[in-house]
């Protein structure tokens, strides 16, 4: 696959042992984030840090302001309070696709994918905003146009490859079953070559088989790309395996955040989360 | 058996990408349009083309430009008529100012100045959505009707505010608009502007505007997330669908009928060209086309049916029918497939492909 | 499934099988073909369907009684345009080629569908009669070959409402009159007269567009009858906006003795609706109401006591089916003046734009064609396609029409000639059409 | 120069110089205004049970005037037309829902509202070959003579249709607060598997809020048809009811209401006072931009269901 994904880190002691980005420092920063829908508190206080090239897994049970918490993150919902910064800059009020251009790409927890459109040209979506051919190119297919359509369609064949979708890459999204549009969205979000890539429950719904696809798929891109992943995920199991730090929330507030095993120990967490279910 | 893309294998994507990969498709468009160029203007009549090629031709324009809008971007809009009207008036206002201009230029430039004009009345779409954008579009078809009725400039002075199409020639001495145009000569004209221009949209639709457009009408929400401006790629759908309409508009005024007034724009036409974007397909351009054959040959069909079968109905009788028949047959095809007669089309050919052998 | 398979792929059957039928079938009678352009259906049907049943009773009548035109027997042809003018340009392409001469002559009937044929028209050679609407420079004939106007136009319409007013005030100077017009073509086709009269008699002329169709006029009504207090309306009206007017007008007390329609506004159908509020309006017309004339009692006799009669027998005489009626005598005539000079057959278009140009219509071929009193004399020439007609005033006593006024003359010479003339040699210059000389 | 004052200033000096006529405007806007709402109260109904945009609205306010009108022209007397045009009705309501709207049950909004445009085309064939073309004169006894209260002048019809719409508004909240039906029809529009999950019958919903509407397109076919006579053009009102129901919001009775006397106000002041700025006969398209101005800010109209987006 090509190494353009690749970003600042190169030599190889940006390595680790077995081939990973070694984690760096800070990339995104969220600092006092508090945010209320009309009087209803989603968020409060909240600050962590997300390390370049690592796993961070945002987890805590349903209500508890995960998916807020991306929403955030990728400007879909404006804090009234705190502050997040993307690579050393305090972010200013704005829209969602800047989040997008500035190299977040994220999936959902309900199925978000463009129904009408087939496998392959929602993953062509992904690399919308690096297509810069103007209108009148595109309307006669000439010159850049041309080149744009099968320069991104080999970046795109490539994903295609990696998450073993060729064969329904011309099927309109909406007749796929649900394993393969999570793994459609996936690809969309990779198509965008994201230096961090939320995922929203990856694997919600999924049998166990379909779960270890994920769970490799998403090892190998932070491993080929050092794409820093955040994910929001129920299952523990999944988190504690292939997450390298866990934030932990509850009813909107902070309750942990480290290592799984430190996670795992914390007397807060075993009372809030994993005493109750698990 | 017919169909069958079978051992025609893509060696590249850019053979993947062509506007057509299958053979039986290339073949069947460079059919169609050796018939349109070279058969039809030898035998269709004068009656024939006046009153259905060249309408069908006009009315592909506008139902392409509206299948952009609503079709592909999914902006519901009812002032496809208004725009028509903007390029009627456009194109009259540009062959008057400027008589040396050729017609080919006169008929871009007004769906230049349309498409400039559909922006504006685009720019509430990213607020307003579905139905309430589609009353809202309202507003431009009642307004821009109203502008060119009381405003004279838009048809020089006239005291009627009729504009009629000054003759224009293209390669020097062939008359393509005013009384001494012959109508084969419009018909060839129309047909290869028609050509050009649904090739354009054709492309548009699977580069990456057309997927910006596909990726807001399906979830403008995830869209915007992925990185799609929302105004940006509304605006967009808003300029070009207007862009279609306009020139739409202005072949209406200059080829079809010669001479309008505005209210020959009015919200019917709108629905008229709705009707063939929904009946002929949301989202698909063939569907335009054949959105455009269904709804100009069904009322000249209806109206002459009775006089082919030998029944003598009063006029007035045949009239009310064509209403009910042209009611109830909508709402059979909606009913029989919602996706349009370009749905239609793909499962015939799926058939194809199978055809004779069941599985 | 099945049977949807099965439906569709009949429908689909039929449709293409009638599209390749649709061409149109070449009239095997070997008469006079006379197309007709009506509206029985659409909003305005009310008022399309008695000046249709007029018309086709007119050439029933001769077809009945006389056997046709000089032995030529008239065949003829409806198709309804629902004052659409798409729909009106295909019922024209379909029935202009029938017959073993092609249609006669044709009449729209609308003014949006007269100027998407105007050009159509010239091509094809058929001459075009629009009593009473579409445009009034095309009177000029010397510009517009292939369209007749007789007997009146808007602009002389106009004319003669000014006359009729100046008559009852004595002097114009210092009065107010008000148009109320439908916002379209033929609604603004007599602001040009009416200005050029306001500057040259002096009184103050207020416009009130109506928007189509016209089913909200009260801002309008108030402006009038409670701000502007005019001394007159005059109306240009057609459709559901009549009776909206009229009743709007009474509902602020506007005098209905100085309430003035053209005659589009001034028919049956237009005060009916309105009731009694509608007593003592005043219409122009270019021809008389009631079935009291020679014509109606030949028609009633060969047509409707046979049962064959396309109306009503009461709505014989409203003033739309008179209209339909001096509309289809124009076109008659016009074939009857042809055939003295190219002998008794079925006349093209050519011979009957000369037959049209030749047509001398004085009281003796009036009284011939019981229509005396009906209409005023005319003469039409290779000049002058409006013939000389004439305009009258009649007032709605509740239950019928009544003359209020002599017939009025239009001031042509030296007044709306010019008017003709210049509008119409702006639009030669804009269609590069070369004036042909008339001698 | 002229344009800035014709619009800014010489309206206002216009009002302040004779603040009785503006009364007197402002009222016959809001009377007419009510006249919207009869019709736009149709849309709203059928919108809100059942989430389809009834274009045919306004044909059906023709084809139940073109019905009761003919009947009484066949000599039925009032009553009688009343009740054969409210059986009329009701078999329309039924054959709608049987033949146009199960069929298409669950297809996009927009499919729906393209049917609903087929049936207009049926209905407008339809009663015109029952009833021909003509038009006919609905005299239900409705006074037109004006009356001046306080140097005021407004019309009595307008003031009996006002009353009309007020007791229409009040027998639907009472119908929608007090009957079963009328509470399964807002639990239907509330939401749609809820109220299936809990035994309401979603066809027979329809059916009755189809009629209901038809009822209400009844009332305002005759206040329409006794002002204008019953003919074509009477379909036509729907164009003026869309811009009301876009600014009171599709989903709302009370919005039907204040949006059609927004718009009739609006619209009619505009008319007489701002004609001269910017030229006359813009009721066409002033209620569109009024509503539309009114969107940007609300962009489910005035009293419709907010949209919450989420993803």
């Amino acid at each position: 696959m090509s190494s353009t994904a690749v970003s600042a880190a190169s030599g190889s002691d940006a390595f680790t042992a077995d081939g990973r980005h070694k984690i760096g420092g800070v990339i995104l920063s969220v600092q006092n984030i508090s945010l209320s829908f009309g009087g209803v508190r989603a968020l409060t206080n909240i600050s962590f840090d997300v390390r370049q090239h690592e796993i961070l897994a945002i987890i805590g049970p349903n209500g508890a302001g995960k998916s807020s918490m991306l929403n955030v993150i990728n400007g879909f919902y404006h804090p009234q309070e705190g502050k997040v910064i993307h690579k050393g800059q305090e972010r200013k009020r704005m829209r969602p696709f800047m989040a997008a251009r500035a190299g977040i790409a994220r999936t959902f927890q309900n199925i978000a994918l463009f129904k009408g459109m087939s496998a392959l040209d929602n993953i062509m979506t992904g690399r919308n905003t690096m297509m810069k051919s103007g209108v009148l190119a595109q309307a006669f297919y000439l010159g850049r146009a041309r080149k744009e359509e099968t320069e991104h369609r080999e970046f795109c064949e490539k994903i295609i490859d990696f998450l073993e979708i060729e064969a329904v890459r011309k099927t309109p999204v909406g007749r796929l079953p649900y394993g393969l549009q999570k793994r459609v969205e996936l690809g969309r979000a990779l198509a965008a070559q994201p230096e961090i890539l939320l995922l929203d429950e990856p694997m919600a719904g999924m049998n166990l088989e379909e779960k270890e696809d994920m769970c490799r798929f998403i090892l190998d891109v932070n491993k080929e790309f050092g794409t820093t992943i955040v994910l929001i995920e129920h299952d523990m199991g999944v988190v504690m395996d292939i997450s390298d730090r866990v934030v932990v929330l509850d009813y909107g507030r902070k309750l942990a955040d480290g290592t799984p095993d430190e996670v795992r120990a914390n007397q807060d967490v075993i009372d809030a989360y994993l005493g109750g279910g698990h | 058996m017919l169909y069958r893309e079978a051992g025609q294998f893509k060696t590249s994507y850019a053979a993947d990408q062509q506007i057509f990969p299958i053979l039986q498709d290339r073949v069947g468009i460079a059919v169609i349009a050796a018939i349109a160029l070279g058969v039809l203007p030898l035998v269709a009549t004068e009656y024939l083309t006046t009153t259905i090629l060249i309408p069908f031709l006009v009315m592909s324009i506008a139902a392409i430009g509206l299948n952009i809008l609503t079709g592909y971007a999914g902006q519901l809009s009812l002032g496809t008529g208004g725009f028509m009207a903007t390029g009627a008036f456009a194109a009259y206002k540009l062959s008057t100012a400027f008589p040396d201009l050729n017609i080919v230029f006169v008929f871009l430039g007004s769906g230049v100045i349309t498409a400039f004009v559909g922006v504006l009345f685009g720019i509430p779409s990213l607020r307003i959505k579905g139905f309430y954008l589609a009353v809202a579009t309202l507003a431009a078809q009642f307004f821009l009707l109203w502008l060119f009725n009381k405003v004279p400039w838009f048809t020089n002075y006239s005291s009627s505010g009729v504009i009629s199409a000054p003759p224009r020639a293209i390669f020097g001495d062939i008359m393509v608009t005013g009384s001494s145009a012959h109508y084969t000569a419009k018909y060839l004209f129309l047909l290869v502007f028609v050509g050009f221009l649904a090739l354009a949209a054709k492309n548009l639709t699977r580069c990456h505007l057309g997927r910006a457009w596909m990726a807001i009408r399906d979830m403008d929400i995830a869209a915007e997330i992925i990185g799609i401006k929302p105004l940006q790629t509304k605006l967009s759908a808003f300029a070009i669908s207007s862009f279609y309409c306009g020139i739409a508009g202005a072949a209406w005024a200059f080829i079809y009928t010669g001479s309008v007034e505005p209210l020959a724009f009015s919200i019917e036409i709108s629905f008229k060209v709705l009707f063939m974007v929904i009946i002929g397909g949301l989202g698909s351009i063939l569907g335009s086309f054949l959105g455009a054959g269904f709804m100009v040959l069904l009322p000249v069909i209806l109206t002459n049916a009775p006089h082919i079968l030998g029944l003598n109905i009063p006029v007035d009788m045949i009239s009310h029918l064509e209403y009910m028949i042209f009611g109830a047959l909508i709402i059979f095809f909606l009913i029989v497939e919602p996706h349009g007669l370009a749905r239609l089309w793909q499962i015939g050919k799926e058939k194809l492909r199978l055809w004779p052998f069941p599985y | 499934m099945i049977f949807k398979k099965l439906a569709l792929a009949a429908v689909g059957a039929t449709l293409a099988a009638s599209a390749l039928s649709v061409a149109p079938a070449q009239a095997q009678e070997n008469g006079q073909f006379v197309p007709g352009l009506v509206y029985r259906t659409g909003p305005y049907a009310p008022g399309g369907i008695p000046w249709a049943d007029g018309f086709a009773d007119y050439v029933s009548l001769l077809n009945a009684r006389d056997g046709g035109i000089n032995g030529v027997p008239l065949v003829y042809e409806e198709c309804d345009t629902a004052y659409n003018n798409d729909k009106g340009v295909e019922c024209y392409e379909k029935l202009k080629g029938k017959g073993p001469t092609g249609g006669a002559s044709v009449q729209p009937l609308s003014t949006g569908i007269t100027y998407a044929l105007m050009d159509r028209v010239r091509a094809d050679k058929i001459p075009m009669i629009t009593s009473g609407y579409g445009r009034a420079d095309a009177s000029d004939g010397a510009v517009f070959e292939w369209i007749f106007t007789a007997p009146v136009t808007y602009w002389a319409g106009a004319d003669a409402i000014v006359q009729h007013i100046e008559a009852q005030e004595k002097s114009l100077k210092g009065k107010k009159i008000a148009l109320v017009y439908h916002d379209s073509a033929f609604g603004k086709e007599p602001i040009k007269t009416l200005q050029a009269l306001a500057e040259k008699d002096g009184f103050k002329l207020d416009l009130f567009p109506v928007p189509h169709p016209g089913l909200e006029q009260k801002a309008t009504w108030l402006k009038i009858g409670r701000q502007l207090k005019p001394d007159w309306v005059i109306m240009w009206g057609w459709g559901v906006m009549n009776s909206t007017a009229i009743k709007e007008a009474a509902a602020v007390g506007f005098p209905m003795n100085k309430f003035v329609g053209v005659w589009w506004s001034g028919s049956e159908v237009d005060v009916r609706p309105a009731g009694m509020d509608a007593k003592g309006y005043l219409a122009a017309q270019f021809h008389g109401a009631g079935a009291n004339y020679k014509v109606h009692e030949d028609i009633l006799k060969n047509l409707y006591e046979k049962g064959k009669g396309a109306s009503d027998r009461d709505k014989v005489g409203d003033i739309l089916y008179n209209r339909g009626l001096i509309s289809a005598v124009l076109m008659a005539e016009g074939i009857r003046t042809a055939m003295t000079k190219y002998g008794n057959k079925p006349m093209t278009g050519e011979q009957i734009r000369w037959g049209l140009e030749n047509l001398k219509l004085d009281d003796a071929a009036l009284d011939k064609l019981g229509l005396k009193g009906l209409m005023a004399p005319l003469q039409l020439s290779c000049k002058d396609h409006e013939g000389g007609g004439k305009v009258m005033i009649q007032q709605w006593s509740g239950a019928a029409w009544t003359p209020v006024s002599d017939w009025i003359t239009p001031r042509r010479d030296g007044f709306l000639t010019e008017m003709y003339k210049e509008s119409a040699a702006q639009y030669a210059k804009e269609k590069n059409i070369t004036p042909r000389t008339c001698n | 120069m002229d344009f800035l004052y014709n619009f800014f200033i010489s309206p206002f000096v216009q009002i302040a110089d004779s603040p009785l006529f503006f009364v007197e405007v402002l009222t016959g806007g809001l009377l007419s205004g009510v006249m919207y709402s009869l019709v736009a109260l149709g849309f709203v109904l059928i919108f809100k049970a059942s989430g389809v945009f009834n274009f045919a609205q306004g044909a059906m306010v023709l084809f139940a005037a073109l019905f009761f009108a003919g009947f009484i022209d066949k000599g039925v007397p009032w009553w009688g037309s009343l009740i054969l045009t409210i059986g009329v009705m009701v078999l329309l309501a039924m054959t709608i829902e049987r033949v146009v709207l199960r069929p298409l049950v669950n297809q996009p909004h927009i499919i729906l509202f393209m049917a609903t445009i087929g049936v207009t085309y049926f209905l407008d064939g339809f009663g015109q070959t029952v009833w021909g073309s003509s038009v006919r004169v609905l005299d239900i006894g409705l006074p037109q003579t004006p009356l001046e209260i306080g140097g005021v002048l407004v019309n009595k019809f307008d003031i009996i249709a006002a009353v009309v719409a007020g007791s229409l508004v009040a027998v639907l909240a009472v119908f929608f607060q007090k009957t079963r039906v009328g509470r399964a029809l807002r639990a239907v529009a509330d939401d749609h598997q809820a109220a299936l999950s809990v035994g309401i019958p979603l066809k027979t919903i329809w059916a009755i809020v189809w009629t209901v509407a038809g009822l209400v397109g009844l009332v305002a076919g005759v206040m329409w048809g006794s002002k204008l006579g019953v003919q074509f053009s009477l379909a036509m009102v729907a164009l003026k009811a869309l811009p009301v129901l876009i600014l009171g919001g599709f989903t709302s009775v009370p919005g039907a209401i204040i949006g059609g006397l927004i718009i009739g106000a609006g619209e009619k002041v505009a008319e007489v006072y701002w004609a001269d700025a910017i030229g006359g006969g813009i009721e066409d398209w002033f209620a569109y931009m009024l509503a539309l101005v009114f969107l940007l800010f609300r962009p489910q109209g005035l009293f419709g269901d907010k949209i919450i987006e989420r993803v």
